[in-house]
């Protein structure tokens, strides 16, 4: 199985003739996502090395059997795209744009959510499901096919932490970014709900970071709800407040949002919660190996 | 963003919400000429974007204009928690019945608007909402439905204010602060106090407004509001060059890709036993221009003692950032310590560039760890 | 069973102390309906004849359990008062004023559905269960308990239809007026469906009207998804074009909404209908001695 | 509330459409400056809230004020469809190379507004509709998400307009008038046709906008607008006494209470052979001044030769109907045979009344069928 994207994706690109749009439109396709088409209003009867090209998603839709987008254009342009792909009536929406308008995700978000669209993002290097589908920017070379789910609100963190998973030896089922704006489409919630009903996935790593109440809100549902165990990394226990540390989201207001807060409500719930991103791979590889044994 | 008071009472004034007149002034003078045309007496209050400005001796009452002019140059030039005084507004002064709280703020948790208004106004809200949480009334707003004045009303009766020409004027101000936040894409619009004149007249007597950098596209307007003299000057160059950079007060200064995997680093390093210096996220390249901005900006911290080198390389290959990172110290000199890790994609070939250059103050280590145990001797 | 409202229905009226609402509300509980509160601001802790009032539908729902409201508030506030009702987690909204800016009611509509919802009118009668419940202005001495579902667009011509069947023997389940603004909250499929699933209806009447196309959505619905029998009337048939008749929904545009052509769509899809009132009153009689033969 | 080209063409200049200068003129004196003011080439256009009106001779080109006047003077006082044109929309003559169609309308069974766009203009769209669907496109506004720009592009792709010139300048038109929709409350907002020039312009050359009635309260511009002048003078009678009155073509006159009743009622008259005069709904009431107002208003009507008043009493009760009756025909001297269906609640002593004063031109039957069939008899 796998979660988010899989074997059964496929994908538009919006903005695939675009520079960014087509060098990771084109690396998703080589890593073996099923690639269908761009679209670039104006650019309708083009194509990208072999990807056709629409002028809107309705016809993407309607031509290549598109379901899900990559969304690759300018943050001014982007919520304009995600309506347009959710009135094409596609059901998965992965936004790489980043810095969108708080207020025009709030619309989004709430919209959305009535029509049950799985949405990543904005700001989000996307999701991987090492051997099906990459969608978005995470650099599949470093990951292998595995038991370990990983979601995570940061990019190259989730590599890192990735990359010491393989060279433990283990493998992910699916890595889910879901984004470090302060609105994004998922929550932690929704991503492991997911993986606790996904076949393919033992274990689950979330990595989270300073900011909101994410990382709360899923602590009580791990608690609540999950039967696989959850391991955790957070991110910033020496971040000051009322700073934002590079993502939109990452800001402690007040005295809520930090690190401190996030890892004792974790612990709280029960989920371990690893001291850098090395330990948090040992962990994982000690209970896996346990629960191989 | 964050807007001045002075500024989020224009806005407030542009959607019809009551407030004293008044004028800004930056100098003693300014403060006497808007003193003699408001007449009678006047509140100088120092403009700063941080909390606490009157216990900091920040807002002062003068009667006419010679005391304005002396109030402004006791206050001009004050130090509030590290911010200083530029600006007054200089405001005519109110007498206050009582002090309610009322704001709209963005509820990142909720992903939804908030109302909140209480009776317990003029202190920090936090504290109403610890020690009398019945006391602070809180609606959320749907965004698919939208503002309706029923949720005025409803806050109204929830905090408790039952007199009806208070209600009356209430009710407008709660509509109005709505619009205000969502017309200005505002993360915040908050009036602490909203005062209640002996004459039961209802008026903003502060303003606080925060609006979205991400929207400020939109709202030119708002954009030219931004006092770039109050953002510390270290941020400022690192802006103007497009590193993402926070000042923090230790020795270890601190470059990465990516926010998650930067501020990861800079707990790693506190780990080690060291204090890092700043937060500087490079994005997604490593380009030896990036480099050597961000390098610049690190460097121009007398407080840092060492440098680390966090990078892992995913679409970035490790090979191009470890000639980045030579080229960029080819062009400037920097005789500070530079702990260099590398890892992910072509991570060991970069590894290798590094190693045949050996500059001497770099040193190159195998893992995160390692590199922040590293960084943090070299800053001893 | 039945359906809308029933012995579980704890009413609230919007607009109780105003002379309207006061004399419909008390009609109501009269009928049996547990009318638990009035909401008119600026009012609450007062009573009106024993049913407390209050000053926001949260604190009717909060303090009395209140689940569904009427709306009997001027028309320029009746979609304040309904989204009102909505956010105070009413679940049934029956708007009796008339008149509400359509654009206002497309919100309304579109946005309760996502809410899952119940909502009859504007500019609707209510909904009569006889012997159960009453919430609107259907006069309850004209009608007695039976297994006919009656649902309307139209006020006196129902009680017209329910009166003809009260004397040939016959009685309701439930009477609905879905009512005859352009928009309104629920469609005569909405409650056919709730009809066809309601033990104690047996056979459903339809009574529509010139105007729209949601006669002609009945008709596919029916054949396609009803196993009880369905019998329709339709009004209008002497209607000219472009002319609003009485009902703001009344209205014939271009060729579209004829009752003719309503007629032949409810035939095409073996739905019989009555010329008059009456003959569709004997019709149902006929209908109703062959099922309990 | 229709209204007239030159006030739509005035609601999509505020809304920023482009569209054609002109002027308003009901005299051909007034045409005459008008084509003055305008210079060139003009076109007098018919006022009227009716189609056809080229067809009818009610458009018409001139060159210069002379021309002008002459051709005011043709159009003035024309009869189009039962519509008397008293008003001239004088405007700049336009060079046509294409025309298209576009517009915004309620679309009651989706409940959303619905965009529709075709490169074959200037015909009547239920005509394009039918004949060559593929060429309309048409998309759907969902309300909870808004308008969005996409719309426009894929309505602009799907009706097929590939100039880039076109397409640019179709972009925020169709933003626009989706805006002037929603801005105004409208039920219709319609360009047929759009036009492009032979230098590429784009322009809306017609203006058919349809504002909801009930939503006028909140448009008092728009609202000002209405043209009592262009309503039936009895419907205007009707309207003017809060009767709900629609004239009609036959001999039986009709009133009752409730518009689905009063619709079925005149059915059945249809079907007993008769001809309704008219359709009027006295409403919830039954009160006297109600029935005298209505009556008033049926008796006015010289084809009426009998009345029918079916009444069904839910809430208002049939003894009180009957007195109303009563009493208003003791207020006013009519000598149309009257019959009275009488059911519901109190209908037993309703009929006891009635039968009781027995007026001589009163005559009470026990259902509605068989009221239609004796006013149909007494219409004969």
């Amino acid at each position: 199985m796998a979660i988010v994207v899989d074997n059964d994706t496929r994908l538009v690109v919006q903005g695939l003739t675009g520079r960014e749009g087509r060098f990771h439109g084109l690396r998703n396709r080589g890593h073996g996502t099923q690639v269908v088409a761009g679209v670039t209003p104006g650019k309708g009867g083009q194509d990208v090395e072999g990807v056709p090209v629409f002028d809107t998603v309705a016809d993407a839709v309607a031509e290549m059997g598109a379901n899900t987008t990559m969304v690759f254009v300018p943050a001014r342009f982007a919520t304009d795209a995600i309506y347009e792909a959710v009135d094409a009536g596609i059901g998965t929406v992965i936004c790489i744009a980043e810095g969108l308008p708080a207020h025009e995700m709030l619309g989004v978000y709430n919209y959305i959510r009535t029509l049950g669209i799985t949405m990543l993002g904005p700001n989000c290097p996307g999701a991987l499901s090492p051997g099906k589908a990459n969608v978005g920017i995470i650099p599949a070379e470093i990951f292998r096919e595995g038991g370990v789910g990983l979601v995570s609100r940061s990019g190259t963190l989730t590599y890192q932490i990735g990359h010491e998973l393989t060279q433990l030896g283990l493998g992910n089922s699916t890595i889910v970014g879901i984004g470090g704006d302060p609105v994004v489409g998922s929550s932690f919630v929704d991503v492991l709900r997911r993986f606790e009903g996904d076949d393919e996935t033992e274990l689950v790593v979330m990595v989270g970071e300073i900011g909101g109440d994410e990382e709360e809100k899923a602590a009580r549902f791990i608690e609540a709800e999950m039967t696989k165990p959850v391991l955790a990394y957070i991110a910033g226990f020496t971040a000051p407040p009322g700073k934002t540390m590079g993502h939109a989201g990452a800001i402690i207001s007040g005295s809520s949002g930090t690190a401190q807060g996030k890892k004792e409500a974790l612990e709280a719930c029960g989920v371990q919660v690893g001291t850098t991103p090395t330990e948090v791979a040992q962990l994982v590889a000690e209970r896996m190996g346990a629960r191989s044994r | 963003m964050d807007l001045y008071e002075y500024q989020g009472k224009e806005l407030f004034r542009r959607h019809g919400i009551p407030v004293s007149d008044g004028r800004l002034a930056t100098t003693p003078d300014e403060a006497r000429s808007a003193a003699q045309e408001l007449g009678g007496q006047v509140v100088v209050k120092a403009q700063v974007l941080t909390g606490g400005r009157g216990k900091a001796g920040g807002v002062k009452l003068a009667d006419g204009p010679d005391e304005a002019d002396a109030r402004a140059r006791e206050i001009l030039g004050l130090d509030i928690r590290g911010h200083v005084v530029r600006k007054l507004w200089i405001e005519r002064a109110s007498d206050i019945a009582k002090e309610y709280y009322l704001s709209v703020t963005f509820d990142r948790g909720a992903k939804k608007p908030l109302l909140m208004l209480t009776k317990e106004g003029g202190v920090e809200i936090e504290q109403v909402a610890a020690e009398s949480p019945d006391a602070l009334a809180r609606l959320h707003v749907d965004p698919l439905a939208g503002f309706h004045p029923f949720a005025a009303r409803r806050l109204i009766y929830a905090a408790g204010i039952d007199d009806p020409d208070e209600q009356r004027q209430i009710l407008p101000i709660v509509t109005r602060l709505y619009e205000c936040f969502t017309g200005s894409d505002a993360m915040l619009c908050e009036i602490n106090p909203l005062i209640v004149t002996p004459e039961g007249e209802v008026r903003a007597l502060d303003a606080k407004v925060t609006v979205d950098d991400n929207a400020l596209f939109e709202h030119p307007d708002i954009a030219e509001m931004q006092d770039l003299d109050a953002v510390p000057p270290e941020e400022r160059a690192a802006r103007e060059k497009g590193v993402t950079y926070v000042k923090l007060d230790g020795e270890v200064g601190i470059l990465g890709n990516g926010a998650g995997l930067v501020m990861s680093t800079l707990d790693v390093v506190a780990l080690a036993g060291g204090r890092p210096a700043n937060f500087c996220d490079l994005g997604g390249g490593g380009q030896a221009q990036g480099v050597v901005d961000a390098l610049e900006v690190i460097t121009a911290d007398p407080q840092v003692r060492s440098i680390l080198f966090n990078i892992f390389g995913g679409i970035t290959r490790g090979d191009e950032v470890a000639r980045g990172i030579l080229q960029a110290l080819g062009q400037m000199s920097i005789s500070h310590p530079i702990v260099v890790r590398l890892d992910g994609t072509n991570a060991e070939e970069g590894r290798r560039i590094l190693a045949e250059a050996a500059p001497a103050n770099l040193h190159v280590e195998p893992t995160m760890l390692e590199a922040a145990r590293r960084a943090v001797e070299l800053a001893a």
